[in-house]
């Protein structure tokens, strides 16, 4: 498979770091001196009076965006506001699942720019994330779902990206635990995408911060934007709870909660926002080393380094701000990952919390120019913007700096719903609580 | 406990058009039928009348000899005389009769709603979920009746085994 | 008595039952009561573990859930079970329990090695290293790292059927007015108070009896007695033991779980342990969980041996057990004193007590005992490597004291209230300055806490606010109902709580200065320097320390350590505790298996199977069943797989007739004054101009423009039409229906009835269908005449009541019949007998798919939820008049382009040449653009070959031009010619004939 | 797990309805233009905070209920059927 080549505009990053750079030797070293040595992160930065751009949230992608801006694009007079401390948003919660398996070509080459990024990232940032390319399993049940799979799988290879088909056999001796005729729904077969994985969530958030904190970004924690200043038909600054903070351009990326903050310029998102539950198990040896999707169900799971079984099901239907899990999905979720992998039943979930994400009506994200100068958003990630956390900095920067969209994002410009141009992924219309 | 106990009905929805619902009510009543409110149960010798949507009665009669599996859409289509709807649901539901002193103890196994004859007396009917799949269930003096969607029989008839022998 | 260290009689075990189980592979014997921790004890047990990261030796902690370091793994017929807290799991002959995260043995691990690298793995190290190669993280390193990581055990292939089988129970639907969670002193008198005063109650307790903490004061026998006495009384007061409540959810939903005694278990040592799920809906809660003992931080605070001072008391009290034979007790408060007072009292030698304070009422009565206790002092170190030895003593202000030989050390930094539900379900934290803790509150329209929970500490104390607070909760319930007269006044004097001891105030102790590892995070290996270091690199909010340095992520949840780590982190912030706080909470409150939340509902029976009426026909005919939803529909009637048998059943329905079941099929029955109206508004195409017993094919849109569905709906009456639905879609459609008329238009009177279980649907279809239905339907006139195209009428069909409609999905000369589902059987064997003579064949989904797909019929392949009535070439079907859902939005442009994807047929030019269905339709100038896909093909039965169908950019207009239909999943390239969808009998002929 | 008062069954568990989104929009008049359907297929205020909503009771009386939910602490402030007028919380207006 070719690999196309990285982003033309990738440069080196800074090599100087406040912080140090991170290696083998380097930790041998703070051993020795009682691992008194290191430093900060991140800067903690006050607020300063004006700011070229102003990214408004610090999870996965106001970080990257950040980021990227300051070490690709050469703009770094720019702060990410975070309302409470970095990367506790949906990035720090998520499932932690690359993969560029999706249903439209647009799609497929968008995410797959994001594989490419994360497959370079760690070095690029000095920071290990944990990419960890193990391969993302998913199982079919029937023929017509196989079909379905089969288009997905032909135009991700014709995109450049990867994507295999297994036979029960091979399926078997990957996943030995699985069951494939004992259940309700017996497994067909599968595909997988090699290239898909997984990345230690809490490292991304952290990494990006790192290394938009060194290259002159002021990353300012508990501060919340609670308005939007305009003059003329153009965004100046935001107010915050640490005051005003005047700036050229403001890119939201708030995820579960760019309705409200589009709001507070008077515009309404095609976006609901809902939670997504996820679980952890207690940590045991190695018992599965994929990422695997239940095709007769909403189902999927993931063994993290650490040993905890990684897991989730479907989003919760009505509308909400909380980031709590529900009973009754739990048992859904359990019922079907016993239906799969029959030897959890005996294994013990140790934690279920939730994430307020931003469901577009189409499933598509937005990264695009608000209907307000100056104004941008990095948003409508739905269930899946952890895996974008490159491409979508990297174009949402794009955007910023050359005031356009990345072809890449062509698709993704918020006046696709009027003009009837949506991206429905699942197919299932304008209904985000069936998506 | 005693397992339970397949019943056979025949059953119909009737439902008055708007305006007419006091002629309705009526000539059903002249065809020996009472509505009871909305969630409630009415019944007479070999035949049950309950409505757990509004606006809406199911009719459920026992087959006898003078009135055939089969017959009391028909009756009802004279009975209600064009003051309404009528939809024959015979065949669309499965019916079960469980009772016995540990009934309710193991119907709590998979019906969520609150089976205390405090909350739901006898004389009292509703839909729930139970084993997944929406269920009718009325409280009886003599047990519970259960109805569900004929395609699901075999499934909810394990089900209740299942739950029996626990 | 069993094992060395047993000394008396203890509450829960039975001397005269013997038990025998082992430890890895080790026969040891305990009695009949025990946990696998006690029996250890008892057996002089100390090493049961290994820790997380520097694989070190560890031993048994607590006597409890919260136990964070003897995790061990339980052996079944099904497998192992891991990561069970040998402090609860109760022994059983045979019982076979193993020791984890040691290679080869528990005493000698090679991985103890990394130990030696222990200065190397500091919190979040591996954030900074293994970068580099790129290829090396997931070939080398990761593999490493996971395989040294993780604690117990699960098999990883499936074992056989057994998996399969139910673990666990069905869960159970609970309802209740009072929710008391904990049987401990503040429980029981809550539910005492509210015993007869006519509110539902439920007291929920995690221990194999209620009592809680009174279980450790022989004193308090008489008053559990009868508190549980009076509680019997009250028949709607249920007491639940061995039930753990897991987790706290919105509108006073709990979850519990409810562990089966193991003689209910039946199958044994060898069964797995069985529990069921609660789901519990209460009015209020009443929060009694107690306080769990705190550990304190000081260098080796980690060796086997050291256990919490309650742990040692609990022990003592509930199995007789003496956990060490000259231990000493380092505490900060006077509570703790009760272990040492009573582990001297049966007759063990203490070795001291090592006091930060300069005196206490609890040190008083110790000495009075005799017992040593050195004030104004702390243990600077617990020396020993598998097992205690020593311990430094050293004055609060750092000069060596003493040195201590000793076999045990009981540490006890306090109690943090078990606050967790209480935060879950809405409540929140007070800081106790005082106890140096944070107690529990919650808002009264939830309910309370009470106990330790809240604060109140000590049994008597926590004993009467459960009572005061059971009393206030039946005051509100009361305010809402009728309050019933038989409530009880109060406690009778005769059985009234014994005293509380006098208590001095607890001096808040964190960490003790000291050179050695500090243990915060006893499983995870979190040391007071790492916390630091976290705050030194920024990580400085506690959820980022929690998440840098993994403290308090064990299966512990930080429940002994995690008060803690917080109090180190505030000290490096310069903080204090409250400003700093605690990590979220979440559920689940002890971890839950899979099996307990799963219930019933594994394996087969994950969902329900809707079977159709004809079932056990299709099983008869050897039928291959596909899911499709629920429902399992014949695939195709025999076991082979393979086109053969499929195009046999396509080649009988074009040449002959077939018979096939299309029950699955949605109905519904639209009946009112206002339906043929609102079928109109339904449907893009108009319904109110068809005549009485006559069908016609409808599309209905979304709102947006799309397709949601297409099917036949037939009038049955002039107020009653009949409206079906694909398969896929019917759920969908019925409540788009439901909406659209209670919603959107409720000022029509339209009754909707789902009619799909009432009757069974077989198609005829074929040159000789109107032969083989003639023989079933002997007085019928089927002639065009009488059933023209598109006709739906009553019918008798082979004796049986229901209804003919003449509709063709195959393109053959076809009809439907429907009949009630309880005469399904029946009818289809009736029409497979007549049909016989003239050739009939049943025919399932796959033959259907060969059939539909030559007349250019779409389904769900083609319906994806993109697709739009311009795109099937559909337009002219949409009314130019009338209002209708989607109307306005499928003007939109992007919805009406000539440039979309466009329905085509598709024909390979060479006959021999395969298509497969998800293939891509490229330009073979542009081989790597996707202008359209294969949406579904068969080999044909009319032509030689195969044929498809597909979606593709401006389709229409590319008829007669050749593309390249790419699989690059099989390496295959296809040249296809584009025809039209509709080239068999386009003028349907046979349809009509 | 929410539980829902249904105006008609009483109380019930959450799985029994399936949701059906935001009831502050309203199906424009057909003679109403694009934009005016757009907002009503897409656009929506999406509050943290009070949310007026409809919720299909599927496994019970079949009815579409309305109800005024927080999207925060999940607290239901009002439920009624489809045609009632309810009255929002405090301070809550529908467009
Ligand atoms: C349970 C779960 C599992 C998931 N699994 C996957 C997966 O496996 N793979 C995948 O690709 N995706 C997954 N996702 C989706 C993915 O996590 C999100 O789409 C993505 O993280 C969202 O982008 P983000 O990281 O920028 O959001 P966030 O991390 O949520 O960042 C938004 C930030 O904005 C801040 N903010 C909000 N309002 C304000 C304000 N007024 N002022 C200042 N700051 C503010 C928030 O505090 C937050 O930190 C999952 C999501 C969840 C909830
Ligand atoms: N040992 C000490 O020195 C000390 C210090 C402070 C407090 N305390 C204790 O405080 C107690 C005060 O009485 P109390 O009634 O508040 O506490 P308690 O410890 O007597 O009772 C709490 C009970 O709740 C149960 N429980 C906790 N979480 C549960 C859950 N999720 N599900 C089901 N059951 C659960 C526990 O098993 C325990 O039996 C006394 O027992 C006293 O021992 C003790
Ligand atoms: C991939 C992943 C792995 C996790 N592993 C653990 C774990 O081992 N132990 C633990 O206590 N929590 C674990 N968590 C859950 C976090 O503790 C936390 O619950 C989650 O990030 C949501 O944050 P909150 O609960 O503080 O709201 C994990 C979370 C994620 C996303
Ligand atoms: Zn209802």
């Amino acid at each position: 498979m070719s690999v196309p080549p990285r982003p033309a505009d990738a440069r080196r990053p800074h090599a100087f770091r406040a912080s140090g750079r991170y290696s083998a030797l380097r930790l041998l070293r703070e051993a020795l001196g009682g691992h008194q040595g290191w430093r900060r992160a991140w800067r903690k930065a006050d607020p300063r009076k004006e700011y070229q751009v102003v990214i408004v949230g610090g999870g996965g992608h106001g970080l990257a965006t950040a980021y990227y801006l300051a070490n690709h694009f050469g703009i770094t007079d720019v702060a990410v506001l975070e309302k409470g401390p970095i990367g506790l948003g949906n990035v720090g919660r998520n499932t932690t699942i690359i993969r560029s398996t999706y249903y439209r070509p647009e799609n497929i080459r968008f995410y797959d720019h994001s594989l490419r990024l994360w497959e370079g990232l760690e070095q690029e940032l000095n920071f290990n994330a944990m990419v960890s390319q193990r391969g993302v399993v998913y199982t079919y049940h029937t023929d017509g779902q196989r079909d379905h799979m089969t288009r997905r799988a032909n135009d991700m290879r014709l995109a450049g990206a990867d994507c295999v088909e297994l036979d029960r056999a091979a399926l078997k001796a990957l996943i030995p635990g699985i069951s494939l005729d004992s259940g309700r729904f017996p497994v067909l077969g599968a595909f997988m995408q090699p290239r898909g994985g997984t990345v230690r969530h809490d490292a991304v958030a952290w990494g990006y911060a790192r290394g938009a904190s060194e290259a002159g970004v002021d990353i300012i924690e508990h501060c919340e934007v609670t308005g939007l200043r305009q003059a003329n038909g153009r965004v100046t600054g935001v107010e915050t709870s640490r005051g005003f903070i005047g700036a050229g351009t403001v890119c939201l990326a708030v995820a579960g909660h760019s309705s409200h903050l589009a709001g507070m310029a008077g515009i309404r998102l095609p976006i609901e926002t809902h939670a997504l539950q996820a679980f952890v198990s207690e940590s045991i040896k190695p018992f599965l080393d994929v990422v695997l999707m239940f095709g007769a169900g909403h189902f999927y799971i993931s063994q993290s380094d650490k040993g905890g079984m990684v897991f989730g099901g479907a989003i919760d239907a009505h509308n909400t701000y909380a980031q709590r899990g529900t009973q009754w999905i739990a048992q859904e979720v359990a019922a079907e990952g016993v239906a799969l992998l029959p030897a959890l039943a005996r294994l013990r979930i140790l934690r279920q919390w939730a994430g307020v994400m931003d469901m577009t009506m189409d499933g598509t994200p937005i990264i695009s120019k608000l209907p307000l100068d100056g104004l941008v958003m990095n948003g409508g990630w739905c269930y899946g913007g952890f895996k974008a956390i490159p491409a979508g900095g990297h174009t949402a920067a794009h955007l910023i700096a050359h005031g356009e969209a990345h072809p890449l994002t062509a698709h993704m410009d918020v006046g696709r719903f009027a003009a009837g141009l949506t991206v429905d992924e699942p197919g299932t219309g304008p209904f985000p609580w069936a998506h | 406990m005693s397992a339970p106990e397949r019943l056979r009905y025949d059953l119909v929805q009737v439902a008055p058009w708007r305006g007419d619902e006091a002629a309705f009510a009526e000539r059903l009543r002249s065809a020996g039928w009472e509505l009871p409110a909305f969630g409630h149960l009415w019944s007479a010798p070999g035949r049950i009348a309950c409505s757990v949507r509004p606006g809406r009665w199911l009719l459920a009669t026992e087959p006898t000899a003078a009135s055939p599996a089969g017959t009391l859409a028909a009756l009802c289509e004279t009975a209600i005389a064009g003051t309404g709807a009528v939809t024959d649901l015979s065949a669309a539901r499965s019916a079960w009769r469980v009772s016995g002193p540990q009934a309710r103890a193991w119907l709590s196994a998979g019906c969520r709603l609150d089976l205390d004859p405090a909350a739901f007396p006898p004389g009292r009917a509703t839909v729930t979920l139970i084993a997944q799949v929406p269920v009718f269930i009325a409280s009886m003096d003599d047990g519970w009746l259960l109805m569900a969607p004929s395609s699901m029989t075999e499934h909810l008839e394990g089900w209740l085994h299942h739950a029996i022998s626990r | 008595m069993s094992g060395p260290r047993r000394i008396t009689t203890g509450l829960l075990t039975d001397a005269s039952r013997p038990v025998e189980f082992s430890f890895d592979g080790r026969r040891v014997r305990g009695l009949h009561g025990d946990t696998v921790a006690s029996a250890l004890l008892a057996d002089g047990v100390r090493l049961v573990g290994r820790s997380f990261k520097y694989h070190r030796p560890r031993g048994i902690v607590t006597a409890g859930h919260e136990e964070p370091c003897a995790l061990v793994d339980i052996q079944s017929a099904d497998g192992p079970a891991p990561n069970r807290p040998a402090t609860i799991v109760e022994i059983v002959d045979g019982l076979e329990v193993v020791s984890q995260n040691r290679w080869p043995s528990l005493s000698f691990d090679l991985m103890a090695v990394n130990g030696l690298f222990a200065p190397l793995f500091s919190a979040g190290f591996y954030y900074k290293t293994f970068m580099r190669p790129a290829w090396a993280w997931e070939r080398i390193f990761e593999p490493a790292i996971r395989r040294a990581a993780g604690l117990g055990v699960l098999d990883r292939a499936e074992r056989g059927q057994q998996t399969t089988q139910p673990h666990t129970e069905e869960p159970l639907h609970d309802h209740t007015d009072v929710l008391i969670i904990g049987a401990g002193a503040a429980g029981l008198a809550a539910a005492r108070r509210l015993a007869g005063s006519g509110v539902r109650v439920m007291l929920l307790e995690r221990d194999v009896v209620a009592g809680g903490g009174t279980l450790l004061d022989p004193r308090w026998a008489a008053w559990r007695t009868a508190a549980l006495e009076d509680i019997a009384t009250d028949a709607r007061l249920r007491v639940l033991t061995r039930t753990q409540v897991i987790g706290a959810y919105d509108h006073g939903v709990f979850a519990a779980v409810e562990a089966l005694p193991p003689s209910a278990q039946g199958g044994g040592a060898a069964a797995s342990p069985r529990e069921r799920l609660r789901v519990i809906r209460t009015r209020r809660v009443l929060l009694a969980t107690g306080a769990n003992e705190r550990w304190i931080a000081c260098s080796g605070n980690d060796r086997p041996g050291v256990m919490l001072a309650g742990a040692a008391l609990a022990y003592l009290r509930r199995y007789g057990v003496a956990v060490a034979e000259r231990p000493v007790l380092f505490a900060n408060n006077d509570w703790a004193y009760e272990s040492a007072v009573a582990l001297h009292e049966a007759g063990v030698r203490i070795a001291a007590i090592i006091d930060p304070r300069p005196a206490s009422a609890a040190a008083a009565r110790a000495t009075a005992v005799g017992i040593t206790v050195h004030h104004g002092a702390m243990v600077t170190a617990i020396e020993g490597r598998r097992e205690v030895r020593t311990v430094q003593v050293a004055r609060s202000d750092g000069q060596a004291l003493t040195t201590i030989q000793t076999d045990g050390v009981l540490l006890s930094g306090g109690h943090q209230p078990e606050s967790a539900l209480a935060t879950q379900a809405g409540g929140s934290l007070q800081w106790r300055e005082d106890l140096a803790a944070f107690a529990a509150v919650l808002p009264d329209r939830l309910g309370a806490t009470a106990g330790a929970v809240a604060g109140s500490f000590g049994l008597a104390t926590a004993a009467r606010d459960g009572e005061a607070t059971a009393a206030r909760i039946a005051a509100a319930l009361a305010s809402t109902r009728t309050p019933d007269t038989r409530a009880r006044s109060g406690t009778s004097p005769t059985d009234a709580p014994p005293a509380d001891p006098e208590t001095s105030p607890l001096l808040a102790l964190w960490e003790v200065p000291g050179r050695g590892k500090a243990f915060v995070d006893l499983q995870h290996d979190v040391t007071v320097e790492d916390i630091r270091q976290a705050h030194r690199e920024g990580y400085t909010h506690i959820e980022h320390a929690k998440r840098y340095s993994t403290h308090g992520m064990a299966t512990d949840q930080g429940r002994i350590g995690g008060l803690l780590g917080a109090a180190v982190l505030a000290a490096a912030r310069g903080q204090t505790l409250p400003e700093v706080g605690l990590p979220t909470p979440r559920p689940y409150i002890h971890p839950t298996t899979f099996g307990a939340l799963a219930g019933g509902e594994v394996g087969e029976h994950l969902r329900p199977v809707r079977k159709f009426p004809a079932h056990a026909s299709h099983v008869a005919l050897d039928a291959t069943f596909v899911p499709a939803g629920l429902w399992l529909r014949p695939l195709v009637y025999s076991q082979t797989t393979g086109w053969e048998p499929v195009l046999r059943e396509s080649r009988a329905v074009r040449e002959a007739v077939g018979v096939g079941d299309a029950s699955s099929l949605g109905k519904v029955d639209v009946q009112g004054p206002d339906a043929a109206r609102f079928l109109d508004y339904i449907y893009a195409n108009r319904f109110s101009t068809l005549a009485v017993g006559k069908a016609r094919y409808g599309i209905m849109l979304r709102e947006d423009g799309c397709l949601l569905d297409d099917g036949t709906t037939s009038r049955l009456g002039e107020r009653h039409f009949l409206l079906t639905t694909t398969t896929a879609n019917h759920t969908a459609v019925l409540e788009h229906l439901e909406f659209q008329s209670q919603v959107v238009h409720p000022e029509w009177d339209v009754q909707l009835t789902d009619v799909t279980d009432q009757w069974a649907q077989f198609s005829i279809a074929g040159p000789r269908a109107r032969d083989l239905l003639q023989r079933v339907m002997p007085g019928q006139d089927l002639s065009n005449t009488a059933v023209p195209f598109m006709a739906a009428l009553p019918a008798h069909i082979a004796g049986v009541r229901g209804r003919l409609f003449r509709i063709s999905f195959s393109g053959e000369l076809a009809y439907e019949v429907a009949v009630p589902s309880d005469r399904a059987d029946e009818v289809w064997n009736a029409l497979l007998e007549a049909g016989r003579p003239l050739g009939v064949l049943p025919y399932g989904v796959d033959a259907l798919n060969t059939l539909r797909i030559e007349k250019g019929h779409v389904t769900t392949a083609e319906l994806d939820g993109n697709t739009t009535a311009h795109d099937l070439g559909f337009e002219r079907m949409l009314k130019a008049d009338g209002d209708y859902v989607g109307r306005v939005l499928a003007r939109r442009p992007g919805l009406t382009s000539s440039t979309r994807r466009q329905l085509v047929g598709l024909r390979p030019t060479r006959k021999d040449a395969k298509l497969v269905a998800g293939a891509i339709l490229v330009d073979p100038a542009a081989p790597k653009v996707n202008i359209g896909d294969v949406t579904s093909c068969t080999p044909s039965v009319l032509v030689e070959g195969w044929v498809g169908l597909g979606l593709l950019a401006g389709g229409r207009g590319r008829i007669g031009s050749r593309l390249l239909a790419v699989s690059p999943l099989h390496g295959e390239s296809t040249e296809v010619e584009i025809i039209t969808p509709h080239w068999f009998d386009p003028e349907n002929a046979r349809v009509r004939a | 797990m929410l539980r829902i008062t249904c105006p008609h069954c009483g109380v019930r568990d959450e799985v029994e309805f399936r949701y059906r989104g935001d009831a502050s929009v309203q199906r424009p008049t057909a003679d109403a233009d694009a934009t005016a359907f757009v907002a009503y297929v897409y656009e929506r205020d999406n509050p943290r905070g009070w949310h007026h909503e409809w919720w299909y009771h599927a496994a019970g009386c079949r009815q579409y209920l309305q109800l005024w939910r927080h999207t925060v602490t999940h607290t239901i402030h009002a439920v009624g059927t489809a045609t009632d007028t309810l009255t929002p919380p405090h301070g809550m207006v529908d467009r």
